[in-house]
């Protein structure tokens, strides 16, 4: 038995680095400091789902081949096509992603990232206003205004309060809600309460310490002193729940409500007395509040990027921000989701020059999203065939999508099954990465960590890295002798 | 005139750029045929894609009879003469074109007039979205020239429009005129959500119903006409509002009194 | 193979060979003092001029600020994009290179070893995998400390040994080579949205100023014994009359004892030489700036010179970057990061007829025409602030040829013609003041013993150029000469012929270099430096390092410290 | 007053349930528990008489699914249904992407009737009906 301590958490953007694993007999038996997911990850390398071999569909079927046979027919599928995609990404190392782009590129086809269907739209929001943002550590220091917008980091990103936000301690900033925790803490005199408030189970035991969603009316709290947390929602979320107030916007007018505050920033009037559902005067006292912090935070999700207006909404949102800076400090920041999705535009825009929906036919790195984005060729059906590794478009993108990816030879490479790996035609079983293959991998503010290799992967499977390279030398010996042959 | 018949139905993009009348003037039917296209990451000819013919009629000087929905880029940076398209046609037609005429009797894909310096594009059909709009990230959108559309355009039209005029017979989809800072846009039938959000100049003009104007748009006056170009006037009257007051506030919202008694609550604050 | 470079025209000016025809020859990528002709491959340079490969000592190519730059950027890449080739990855260029691109196009003007002056400790990872991923180049890069707590901390305390024990840590775990500071004190104080505003303001919370801050780490880096001087963007950079600011600043510095050396390089000189009140009367500082540097011996500096493009600009120093943003309303990048530096990126267009862009431009030239000592400058556009690197040949052309400068002066605007001081500079650098300010003077600078020269012993990095100094006047024929140094007719990198003609023949990996200084006592790393790590940042002690797998061909130097 | 179906408005999104069952894997009961239910304003619960756990039929332009119908826990968010990301989601999310690549994962229209004798497709059964693997 063995302690690993300083684990990178391969699950969310948060990408916690301080889980202490517990090694008994080659795999993980206990998993201390992380949340729910976190040592549900940990856990899943010795379930009954991984994939244990690599898989042909044959008489449409799957049956088992060797990783060698697999390597061969994927080269050849990916050579010969005229508009292939290569999707996904995020759940892997920057080690991997790097080789990608080079497939990508061997093979004139498309590489898009998870991003495209997540935070896509913040990056096209960025690259039209830009960005003023900062690494976490600096909102934990500094932050005494917090706002979550369209996110909800107690389900998705748990540990996100307590590491980086309104539960830390940072050098001119405490944390406000530690004392309470703990009150709740030993009322329930359980020591797992914790992770268990974190899966939900608790919270009809939650008292009611936001104010009424009906009411919508800003509290006193916003005049105090010290660490403030708002929450926006089209619905009462878990972090809701926890928030010093929480607004509730009526679902597709976060782009009016953000436009009509920043109209009230530069001391402008509105010839109305309602944006989404939110008196105007309610709107004003946010808006004290927001000028009269130290240094304040937004932090958004798909609740802006997925509704009405997309990455126009982030876009104003950020025009926000900066408008806030004439006035005090102010940071934005996308909650990504996957822990790697921020390596993989990273990555794809230090190498081609952008980060996602990169479209390699021409020989050269195109970018356009809604022209080279996969959701889209898919729909235009024009691709003829699909590499997929690291995520499960079969379960993420919408049916309609789905269909033309299927319709055209589907490699997949996934450490566990998932509705992808399930429809797929080859079908690698790859090593976990961040659990059994060590690598890297950017946090949701850009921050580099290293992921560790923790246990040994079961006998003879190969990594995301390890696959990619193969193919891409046998994709590379197969144009070579098209070329001799010509 | 050069007569080109898509040869198949495309399953793949084909990037075409070559397909303008500045390209094609003075090259035989050979040369044409052996300009270079993109099918996928295939390199192709332009003749192994489409029928080529030459006829002795002036103009137009190319017309494409079919369906080239998968064709990119037709009359990329044309200057001059004039391309009839019988059937829909894909995406960036007529981007950063500065001269000439493109007529579609048909649909357009997205960023149709992308970056338009000048010229005339008439849609019969519909177009996409992005029309007239920027290239990603870039702040700098139609410059000049006209581009009119029968049918309905899709959304984010005429982003970072300057100057130019752009006429739809039709509706519009949301964020038309979005960051908009000169020239005019007369939507005859009905338009979209966030109608000229974040605009700082030129004039939007809504005949038909406009059902929810952004909250930072102020009733200025209200107006019996609006000139949309030389010799040609909207009849309204119009409430016109000034706005985006989240930005300068300069830019100019014409919106049909008629169509729109919802907006009566407005007039309180004239 | 050995390799022998035939009959060229050598310019080694650390070597005091002044355009001499002789025989370079190369084994096992050294230079050596001879090589047997029949077993060798012959490169025959007769008419061509020889330099030591090219040495950039300031330009942004890497790391968490570049990255995002290209990430706003789609509109500059589009413009400009690269196919691949048999040998050759694909990409896009234009102000901010992609990794690949960026290697390609710097070995096609000569260059041989660029610095990347900017990198924030905690993402230092980032920089080196992008590092790895920029061939044919021998790279470093300087981590910012001037704002790092425990720089203003122990400099507070008055504390040098610990500063200097700290810094040294710091250099080994992000595997830095060089002391980077930014707007010392200015970019702590951006994290409230602050800045400071001479070198004696006092930093919030911190109990200390710019000053102590420049002359604290001044000292460190002699303790520590640091092949280059603190590497220093001044307080102020980028406002009106900030050049009372920079000289205060080289004033300071003064007072550390310099046996002869530097004490620091101040980099983008141009962006601290103005002078004037406000943007409606700036005028150049130049003048006074030179004539300091003219008579002190601890200063160096690199030149930043403006081109007349679209650019992107990126630097640690946020609040200067906020400045620019209130002036362009373009979008605009902030990103502050924790316990040490802060960062911002506006794209930015200089053009001819904007008369603060004029004046900019005309600095630039004036400090380096003006300074009378080559060793003392170096040609950089602090890439891709003040122009992309790739725009490295056309100053050249202005530095040796006053012809060049009055073709693009009189298309400047009015007022910065009226303003300039380059009518009355007639100088014109020679190809030996060239190969100083290009290599020679920047490898000293650096303490890179094995660049910049082509003494036996050196690195073979080797530029070899299609112009004949003995017929062509390159003062006359400036358009000539700029073709001949925008593409190489061979770039050699470790005997290696990487370029002929301009056109990529084989990838190299190239090092990246580091210092590695042993101090007699190094930083405890008990319990108690994890706790108060976990304090200060938001990752795990031992997640913190750069470890040997980022670093693609480590080449660590070995310093002995005084402390 | 009772109706036999509503016309509401569906948002997908995350839960924590649903990150935990993605994580173990989705072949897992956790993730075909988690993301094969809905959560429902009471009030247009009530207006389908529906009980918690009841299933419903949710119909939109795409296709249509049957799920479990459960009370949202925590205020009000009448007109609204919320399902968990996962393959049921995406049975019938609209594919529009308002060309920059995402399709609309929140917003759809979706007509929301009882279902209760019609069964939950497996994710294989569901694999199946869709793709024909």
């Amino acid at each position: 038995m063995s302690i690993v301590k300083s684990v990178t958490c391969p699950v969310c953007g948060c990408l916690c680095d301080d889980i202490e694993l517990t090694i008994a007999d080659g795999a993980v038996a206990q998993v201390k400091n992380g949340c729910a997911m976190c040592e549900a990850k940990f856990f899943s390398h010795n379930n009954k789902h991984r994939i244990t071999t690599p898989l042909m569909r044959k008489d449409g079927e799957l049956v088992p081949v060797s990783y060698d046979e697999a390597i061969q027919k994927s080269a050849e599928i990916l050579a010969n096509a005229t508009y292939p995609i290569l999707y996904g990404w995020s759940s892997t190392d920057c080690e991997a992603q790097r080789i990608g782009v080079a497939l990508a590129e061997e093979v004139g086809g498309v590489l898009d990232n998870t991003a495209v269907v997540c935070h896509g739209p913040s990056i096209l929001g960025v690259q039209d206003v830009g960005i003023p943002t900062c690494t976490l550590g600096q909102v934990r220091h500094r932050a005494d205004l917090i706002i979550y917008w369209g996110c909800d980091p107690w389900s998705a990103h748990p540990r996100h309060l307590e590491r980086y936000t309104s539960f830390t301690d940072g050098r001119f900033e405490g944390s406000e809600w530690k004392s309470y925790i703990n009150k709740v803490k030993a009322a329930a005199g359980k020591k797992k309460l914790r992770s268990l408030e974190r899966k939900g189970i608790l919270k009809e035991r939650h008292p009611h310490i936001a104010p009424s969603v009906n009411d919508n009316k800003p509290p006193e709290i916003l005049n105090k002193k010290g660490r403030k947390l708002i929450v926006v929602d089209v619905r009462k979320s878990m972090t809701a729940e926890v928030a010093d107030y929480f607004l509730q916007v009526e679902y597709g007018k976060d782009y009016e409500l953000i436009q009509a505050v920043r109209a009230l920033v530069k001391d402008q009037e509105l010839d109305v007395e309602k944006v989404a559902g939110v008196p105007v005067e309610y709107l004003q006292q946010l808006v004290d509040a927001m000028t009269s912090c130290e240094f304040g935070v937004i932090f958004f999700g798909m609740g802006l990027t997925q509704s009405a207006g997309k990455f126009r909404n982030i876009d104003v949102a950020i025009s926000l921000v900066r408008d806030l800076n004439m006035r005090t400090k102010f940071a934005i920041m996308p909650m990504r989701g996957h822990f790697n999705v921020t390596g993989a535009n990273t990555v794809f825009t230090w190498q081609s020059g952008y980060p996602y929906g990169i479209d390699f036919s021409m020989g050269y790195p195109r970018y356009n999203p809604g022209e080279t984005t996969v959701v889209d060729i898919l729909m235009r059906e024009e691709s003829d065939a699909g590499l997929v590794i690291a995520s499960d478009p079969v379960s993420n993108f919408p049916r309609r999508a789905v269909e033309h990816l299927v319709k055209n030879p589907l490699i997949v490479i996934d450490p566990h099954m998932n509705a992808t790996s399930l429809v797929g035609d080859i079908v690698f079983p790859a090593s976990i990465v961040g659990i059994e293959k060590a690598g890297t991998a950017y946090r949701m503010d850009h921050v580099p960590l290293p992921l560790k290799k923790v246990v040994d992967p079961p006998e003879g499977l190969l990594s995301d890295e390890e696959i990619l390279s193969r193919i891409l030398n046998e994709v590379r010996n197969i144009k070579l002798k098209t070329l001799e042959v010509a | 005139m050069i007569v080109l018949t898509p040869l198949k139905k495309y399953q793949y993009p084909i990037i075409a750029e070559c397909i303008t009348p500045d390209v094609f003037q003075g090259k035989t039917k050979e040369e044409l045929s052996n300009l270079p296209v993109w099918e996928g990451n295939k390199k192709r000819k332009l003749g192994e894609l489409f029928k080529i013919d030459v006829t002795s009629v002036k103009s137009p000087d190319i017309t494409i009879i079919g369906d080239v929905i998968k064709v990119k880029r037709i009359g990329w940076g044309m200057t001059q003469g004039e391309i009839v398209v019988n059937g829909n046609v894909g995406m960036h037609l007529g981007k950063k074109m500065s001269g000439g005429k493109i007529v579609v009797n048909g649909n357009t894909e997205g960023w149709t007039g992308s970056q338009m310096k000048g010229g005339l594009i008439e849609i019969k059909g519909n177009a996409g979205d992005y029309l007239g709009s920027p290239y990603r990230g870039s702040t700098v959108g139609m410059r000049n020239g006209k581009i009119i559309v029968h049918g309905n355009v899709g959304s984010d039209a005429a982003i970072y429009m300057k100057s130019g005029v752009i006429k739809i017979h039709g509706n519009a989809d949301s964020f038309m005129g979005f960051r908009m800072t000169g020239g005019v846009i007369h939507i005859e039938k009905n338009a979209g959500t966030r109608l000229g959000a974040c605009m700082t100049g030129g004039k939007i003009v809504v005949s038909g119903i406009l059902k929810n104007i952004m909250p930072t748009f102020a009733l200025e006056l209200i107006k019996g006409k609006v000139k949309i170009e030389t010799g040609e006037k909207a009849v309204g009257p119009f409430y016109v509002f000034l706005g985006d007051l989240a930005e300068t506030g300069k830019g100019k919202l014409f919106v049909s009194k008629e169509k729109n008694p919802q907006m009566s609550q407005y007039e309180r604050f004239l | 193979m050995d390799l022998l470079i035939k009959n060229g025209f050598v310019f080694d000016p650390l070597n005091g060979v002044n355009g001499d025809k002789m025989d370079i020859a190369i084994r096992n990528g050294k230079i050596v003092e001879s090589v047997t002709e029949r077993t060798s491959k012959i490169i025959d340079a007769t008419g061509l001029t020889v330099f030591p490969g090219g040495v950039d000592i300031h330009t942004h190519i890497a790391g968490a600020e570049v990255n995002t730059g290209r990430l706003v950027r789609p509109e500059d890449h589009e413009k400009d994009f690269v196919r691949k080739t048999a040998n050759t990855r694909s990409g896009v260029g234009y102000s901010i290179p992609s990794t690949f691109i960026t290697g390609y196009r710097y070995s096609r003007m000569g260059y041989t070893t660029v610095m990347n002056p900017s990198m924030a400790p905690l993402e230092a990872k980032h920089t080196h995998e992008e590092l790895n991923d920029i061939p044919m180049l021998d790279k470093a890069t300087y981590p910012l400390l001037g704002d790092w707590w425990l720089v203003l901390e122990n400099l507070s305390k008055g504390d040098f040994e610990e500063c200097a024990r700290y810094v040294a840590w710091m250099l080994r775990i992000t595997k830095g080579y060089a002391i980077k500071i930014v707007n010392p004190g200015g970019l702590e104080s951006w994290g409230f949205g602050r800045n400071v505003h001479s070198i004696d303001d006092e930093v919030p919370n911190f109990c200390i100023t710019p000053r102590e801050i420049m002359c604290g780490l001044a000292k460190v880096n002699k303790m520590l014994n640091l092949p280059h001087a603190i590497h220093l963007h001044t307080n102020n950079l980028g406002i009106p009359g900030n050049y009372t600011t920079t000289l205060e600043t080289m004033k300071c510095l003064e007072s550390i004892p310099n046996d002869g050396k530097p004490v620091a390089h101040i980099t983008h000189l141009q962006f601290s030489s103005f002078a004037g009140e406000d943007w409606g009367t700036l005028t150049s500082g130049a003048e006074e700036i030179t004539k300091y540097i003219n008579n002190h011996d601890h200063i160096t500096f690199d030149m930043g010179q403006i081109i007349f493009t679209d650019t992107t600009t990126m630097t640690a120093d946020g609040p200067f970057e906020y400045t620019l943003y209130q002036l362009s309303g373009h979008k605009w990048v902030n990103s502050d990061v924790e316990t040490e530096t802060s960062g911002g990126i506006i794209p930015f267009r200089y053009k001819r007829k904007n008369p603060v862009n004029a004046i900019q431009w005309s600095i630039g030239l004036e400090l380096a025409l003006m300074t009378k000592n080559p060793w003392k400058v170096f040609m950089t556009t602090d890439h891709p602030n003040a122009g992309p690197f790739t725009a490295y040949p056309k100053i050249l052309a202005w530095l040796v040829s006053k012809k060049a400068r009055e073709a693009t002066f009189k298309r400047l605007h009015r007022k910065g013609q009226r303003r300039s001081l380059l009518p009355s500079i007639t100088r014109e650098l020679s190809l030996y003041d060239l190969a100083i300010v290009t290599r020679a003077g920047q490898a000293k600078s650096l303490g890179l013993k094995e660049k910049g020269h082509l003494g036996v012993g050196a690195d073979a990095d080797i530029a070899i150029f299609n112009l004949n100094p003995e017929k062509v006047d390159i003062a006359q024929k400036y358009k000539t000469f700029r073709r001949a140094f925008s593409n190489v007719a061979y770039t050699i990198k470790g005997g290696k012929v990487l370029v002929k003609d301009g056109e990529v023949l084989q990838q190299s990996a190239g090092k990246t270099m580091w210092v590695d200084v042993q101090t007699s006592q190094e930083v405890e790393v008990d319990e108690e430096i994890k706790r108060k790590f976990r304090e200060y940042w938001t990752v795990e002690f031992d997640n913190y390092p750069v470890s040997d797998h980022y670093l693609k061909n480590s080449s660590p130097i070995t310093i002995k410290a005084d402390v | 007053m009772v109706q036999e179906k509503l016309n509401l408005t569906l948002l997908t999104g995350r839960t924590i349930e649903q990150g935990v069952g993605k994580e173990s894997g989705k072949g897992t009961q956790e993730y075909f528990q988690s993301t094969t239910m809905v959560y429902m304003d009471e009030t247009d619960m009530n207006k389908l008489e529906l009980r918690n756990n009841d299933h419903v039929l949710l119909s939109t332009e795409e296709g249509s699914v049957v799920l479990r119908a459960v009370r949202h826990p925590r205020g009000a968010m009448p007109g609204l249904v919320y399902i968990p990301y996962g393959p049921w989601a995406n049975a019938i999310c609209s594919t529009k992407t308002t060309s920059i690549g995402m399709p609309s994962f929140k917003g759809t229209p979706v007509e929301v009737q009882p279902a209760l004798n019609q069964p939950i497709l497996t994710l294989k059964e569901l694999l199946r009906k869709e793709f024909g693997r």
